[in-house]
């Protein structure tokens, strides 16, 4: 009980940092971007090829991982992402699909259709027993990163002149444009961090959500889940919502097992038939 | 003393309306002037054209001698275009100390000064702009202009909705920084008699045209054009 | 004889703001009735209260004799109380024949019809002459709606509202943004409506007001301030004082 | 007002207007004339031709949500693929008649449209492309987990539809199939012609071009999104049944995301809102799909998806204004 509880928060963690990025894109600039789990599964190669192919120490490939992902976003959303922002939400449905369908077979075009593992040193396999609970090394180090990222990133968001600035950007571009905060440079900014994060989240998560070509596609909605209902007002909201997604996803496959991922779809279906702007989101957001 | 701005034959609007055709106005550095007309006529219009968030059509907008009329509005603020918006549109999701530090760009007036300035804001820096009344988010909206350290404010409406004992403070406050610090400012009013003693021009704006532009003294005297242009008995030719 | 609209002690809140405040106003069939106020004085939330957007903290409305305080909006439109907005809501992809011609479909019940073409029933073409003449929209009848100039287009919006044959007309501010040289087409709309139907306009421009309304209500927040003939309000210090400042003769 | 003279004429401008916007255009005949000539002609192409009809059939059901409704969804597979395994299934249990399970998938596909409209018609774009997609993978889970109804993961076996009004058997090279999906689609596009041209027509398009409008002409906005749904997942149902029948075999991937997908591609490529589009972009998406699949059988889908994108950056009405701007200079010429 306790230890799937332990997991779930673990999975949660892990959908939440890969999906943060994407809440404050929705919120900013009303971008619905089906393609964000690519850069979390750039993040899940790029670290495969790092540590499986070059060699390079798993903790040294995870910050990497952030970067190269965080610049993989940049560079898309200076060439690419800033033409759609004007455009309707279908054509940006279309063109992030069309992004992951460019995504998936490139990939395996590369590395390989089969499922990847990455080497992770041996001392994140074992598996401690606290008070009862059996937790993982690996899913301990999970939860660690992820909630030193989450606690991070709610300080930059809550405290700095720059989290303020997102924040001003959010609830009105036009009089935050008006009052000189370069609503632009703030997005691309964070569209890049969104990024490098997904791609983070990705490397940390390869091994437990299971990293192959269709990744972006069999999590999409996972992510849109944690955006849609957790809201785009601030970081706890989608912190939460990815904690509770992740506890129901991984109870539920385990006391239902027969009903699969269903569970969660009935689920989420109820929340937003009760919520449609989801459950934390402010009155009279957009 | 040169003109810290001047606005030549300007036509804007917002998508196909067209709420301004040909207006013209200029206001000398250190001066201040008074935006005035009835509900509708174009006085918000115009000020939102100068901080860059209409559609113009035809007509330049000069500030400080340069041709501004192609820059972004976060370009005109950095300029140094302070803007008090009509509905404040206070960051709901700040504090009101973010709200200024999320803005404010170095120079004589900081955080510190405008709490002197509003001494209550000083009380309410920890709350978020959601949590303020109207004079209170009237007072961070100056405020957070005054941080930009801007050489031009633009405050739009600012004594609208407000108890009497609130716009007088506010009056007082911005009668300080037009006389004694010499910012040049513009004001839309609905109230001529509010901002006329404040003043040094004033500009009448009719359905989007100036009917009327002189110093606010001579205009304070004239019943015959207040009661014309601003009065609600609308005959043209009374 | 019935009034067309009346509103009793009509009252809305948001939260502690009293945005519409004890309003009880009469209009009288085939009334000519303005409705003027500074900015903020609660005449949006008014028409919200009107058309069903919004529903009143108290008070009620009725439509000639009809109470419609809980009714729906669609229900609303067919008991004929329609509205124009301040800024168009338009349909830009249909022609203005197509737009009043859907209009005029519904008002004569054959919307739901799924087999028949629009224009086969000929009082649905007629109706729609007669709206479009009225109008002076023929001569543009059959471009699409997005190519017009923008007093047509402000137009084809009352246009629209009249083909849904309203017994009360709500106005919102018809001549806002029409450039000054296509004024006089507004005006000369505002002269063509029909009428039997009763008309409250809401407006800023006091030359519209005064040569168009014989009665004027003056909303000051949220409450009536004032109401009477043209000159009664033109003439009225209190509302002197209201558009004019403070002290109007300090 | 006018002289009487003037006013008949204006009237008769009208009439004639509003008539013909719904009147068949000498492009419209010729377009299905090619369509029977291609069952004429071109025997060797039957397959290829009936996944065309039936993948036509199916966008002109997503165009009914998305290009008039104004519904985005991702999820329309969901009623293909209850469609499919419906007719499917009824084959198998005693209703072998293929118009029958047409229209009985039809009605059952119906309703499904219509109980869960309520669900896709609350919140945003963003709720509405979640639930949609949820719908579609919630049936994808029900078909996997109940394997001894639908077959499971291995697909529904045996399906053996009966004598196409009791005289023609389905043969092999598809001759009946295409025959028969092309007749069931050209009679659900003209109900969809005549339905998108009626008053009901109209004020759906209206809908989507300005809601709030609409509901001010005292039209009930949300009763008329809902019939539109229920009417497009029949139509997808009719599709998903055509496919059962004329391949004789169901499989998971008839519910699968990348439907839902291909069909908004295919939507894209045609073009939405004017109901040729879904038929014209199946064609072209079967014939850019059949060429890049032989050419990359494993990553033609990265070429789908580079068309996608750059139909979205250059802007559809670009590419498709060049031969409509071609015409128009031919015309004048």
């Amino acid at each position: 009980m306790l230890t799937n509880l332990f997991d779930g928060v673990a999975y949660g963690m892990l959908l939440f940092v890969i999906a943060c990025g994407l809440s404050v894109t929705l919120g900013l600039m009303n971008l619905i971007n089906l393609a964000h789990g690519a850069f979390a599964m750039a993040g899940g190669y790029i670290t495969v090829v790092l540590v499986n192919r070059m060699g390079v120490p798993f903790f040294a490939a995870l910050p990497l991982a952030f970067v190269l992902s965080a610049l993989l976003g940049l560079v898309m959303e200076r060439t690419l992402y800033v033409h759609v922002y004007r455009k309707s939400h279908l054509e940006q449905v279309m063109f992030s699909i069309g992004l992951v369908f460019m995504a998936m077979p490139a990939v395996s075009f590369f590395l390989g259709s089969e499922q990847k593992f990455i080497t992770v040193p041996a001392f994140l396999d074992t598996r401690y027993e606290v008070f009862g609970v059996s937790m993982g090394a690996y899913r301990l180090l999970i939860i660690l990163v992820c909630g030193l990222l989450a606690a991070g990133l709610q300080f930059i968001v809550a405290r700095t002149r720059f989290g303020s600035q997102l924040r001003a950007a959010v609830d009105d571009p036009m009089v935050a444009r008006g009052l000189g905060i370069r609503v632009d440079a703030v997005f691309a900014t964070t569209f890049a961090v969104g990024s490098g994060l997904a791609g983070l989240g990705g490397a940390l998560g390869a091994n437990l959500l299971g990293l192959d070509p269709t990744f972006p596609v069999k999590y999409m909605v996972y992510f849109l889940i944690v955006v849609a209902v957790g809201g785009s007002a601030g970081m706890t909201g989608p912190l939460v919502a990815a904690i509770l997604l992740g506890i129901a996803d991984v109870s539920g496959k385990y006391y239902l097992p027969q009903f699969g991922s269903f569970f969660i779809y009935a689920l989420m279906i109820v929340v937003l038939l009760w919520r449609p702007q989801g459950l934390f989101a402010r009155p009279g957001g957009r | 003393m040169a003109d810290i701005l001047s606005v030549e034959h300007l036509s804007a609007g917002y998508g196909a309306a067209i709420v301004l055709g040909d207006v013209s106005i200029s206001l000398p550095e250190g001066q201040s002037l008074a935006l005035l007309g009835r509900n509708g006529m174009g006085k918000t219009t115009l000020l939102n054209s100068i901080i860059g968030v209409t559609r113009r059509r035809a007509g330049i907008i000069r500030f400080a001698g340069v041709d501004i009329t192609k820059l972004r509005p976060e370009q005109r603020a950095h300029a140094g275009i302070g803007w008090v918006p009509q509905e404040r549109n206070i960051f709901r999701s700040l504090t009101v100390e973010e709200n200024m530090t999320a803005v404010a760009r170095p120079g004589k007036w900081d955080i510190a000064r405008v709490y002197t300035l509003f001494p209550r804001l000083r009380e309410r820096r920890a709350n978020m702009g959601n949590q303020l009344s109207g004079g209170e988010q009237q007072m961070l909206a100056v405020g957070r202009a005054l941080v930009l350290n801007p050489r031009l404010m633009l405050l739009d409406e600012p004594t609208e909705g407000l108890a009497p004992i609130i716009v007088q403070e506010l009056m007082a406050a911005l009668a300080r920084i037009v006389r004694d610090e010499g910012l040049s400012t513009i004001i839309v009013e609905q109230h001529a008699q509010k901002v006329l003693g404040v003043t040094h021009q004033a500009v009448i704006l009719e359905r989007g045209a100036v009917v009327y532009a002189g110093t606010s003294a001579e205009l304070q005297q004239n019943d015959a054009i207040l009661e014309h242009h601003l009065g609600v008995t609308g005959k043209k030719h009374a | 004889m019935t009034a067309a609209l009346q509103t009793r002690n009509l009252l809305r809140r948001f939260g502690g703001l009293v945005a519409t405040n004890d309003v009880s106003i009469t209009l009288e069939q085939g009334a000519r009735h303005a409705l003027i106020g500074p900015n903020g004085a609660g005449k949006t939330t008014l028409i919200n209260l009107l058309t069903g957007v919004l529903r009143p903290t108290s008070g009620t409305i009725w439509l000639a004799g009809e109470d419609i305080t809980r009714t729906s909006r669609a229900r609303r439109v067919e008991l004929g109380l329609v509205r124009t907005f301040q800024i168009n809501q338009l349909f830009p992809g249909f022609t203005p024949l197509q737009s009043v011609g859907l209009a005029v479909s519904r008002r004569l019940g054959l919307d739901r019809n799924m087999f028949r073409t629009i224009g086969s029933d000929p009082r649905v073409v007629g109706e729609c002459v007669d709206v479009l003449e009225r109008f002076d929209l023929i001569d543009v009848m059959n471009r699409p709606t997005a190519s017009l100039p923008y007093g047509r287009q402000r137009l084809l919006e009352i246009a629209i509202a009249i083909a849904c044959g309203p017994r009360v007309l709500l106005l919102d501010e018809p001549a806002a943004g029409v450039p000054e040289g296509e004024r006089g087409e507004i005006m000369d709309g505002l002269a063509a409506l029909p009428a039997d139907v009763t008309v409250l306009l809401i407006e800023h421009d006091m030359d519209l007001v005064f040569r168009f309304a014989s009665r004027i209500s003056v909303l000051v927040q949220g409450a009536l301030l004032v109401e009477g003939t043209a000159e009664e309000v033109a003439n009225d210090p209190r509302v002197r004082e209201v558009y004019l400042g403070d002290d109007a003769h300090g | 007002m006018s002289e009487p003279t003037t006013r008949a004429a204006n009237m008769a401008e009208a009439a004639r207007a509003l008539r013909q916007v719904s009147r068949a255009k000498p492009v419209e005949i010729l377009f299905w004339l090619l369509a029977l000539a291609s069952f004429l002609f071109l025997p060797d192409q039957y397959l290829l031709l009936n996944e065309v009809a039936i993948t036509g059939l199916f966008a002109l059901s997503l165009d009914l949500v998305i290009g008039y409704g104004g519904i985005v969804s991702l999820g329309h597979a969901a009623f293909f693929g209850f469609g499919c395994y419906l007719a499917g299934l009824l084959t198998k249990f005693g209703v072998p008649d293929p118009l029958m399970g047409l229209a009985i998938a039809a009605v059952g596909t119906g309703v499904l449209g219509f109980v869960t409209s309520f669900l896709v018609l609350r919140g945003s774009d963003l709720t509405r492309i979640m639930v949609t997609i949820s719908i579609a993978v919630l049936l994808g889970e029900i078909a996997n987990r109940l394997p001894g109804l639908t077959g499971g993961a291995d697909g529904l076996q045996g399906v053996a539809p009966g004598l196409l009004l009791g005289r023609f058997e389905f043969d092999i090279f598809g001759q009946v199939a295409y025959g028969y999906s092309l007749a069931v689609t050209f009679v659900l596009f003209l109900i969809a012609r005549r339905f998108i041209f009626s008053p009901f027509g109209w004020s759906i398009r209206a809908v989507k071009q300005n809601a709030l409008r609409t509901s001010s002409i005292g039209i009930h906005v949300n009763r008329r999104l809902v019939v539109a749904y229920t009417l497009a997942a029949a139509y997808a149902g009719v599709a998903g049944a055509l496919l059962a029948q004329t391949t004789s075999f169901v499989s998971l991937d008839v519910l699968a995301f990348h439907r839902s997908a291909d069909l908004l591609l295919i939507l894209i490529i045609g073009g939405t809102g004017y109901l040729y589009g879904g038929l014209v972009g199946a064609l072209l998406f079967k014939v850019i799909q059949d060429f890049l699949a032989n050419l990359t059988p494993e990553y033609w889908e990265f070429w789908i998806g580079m068309l996608l994108v750059a139909l979205v950056l250059i802007g559809r009405d670009r590419v498709t204004g060049l031969p409509a701007m071609l015409i128009g200079k031919f015309r004048r010429a």
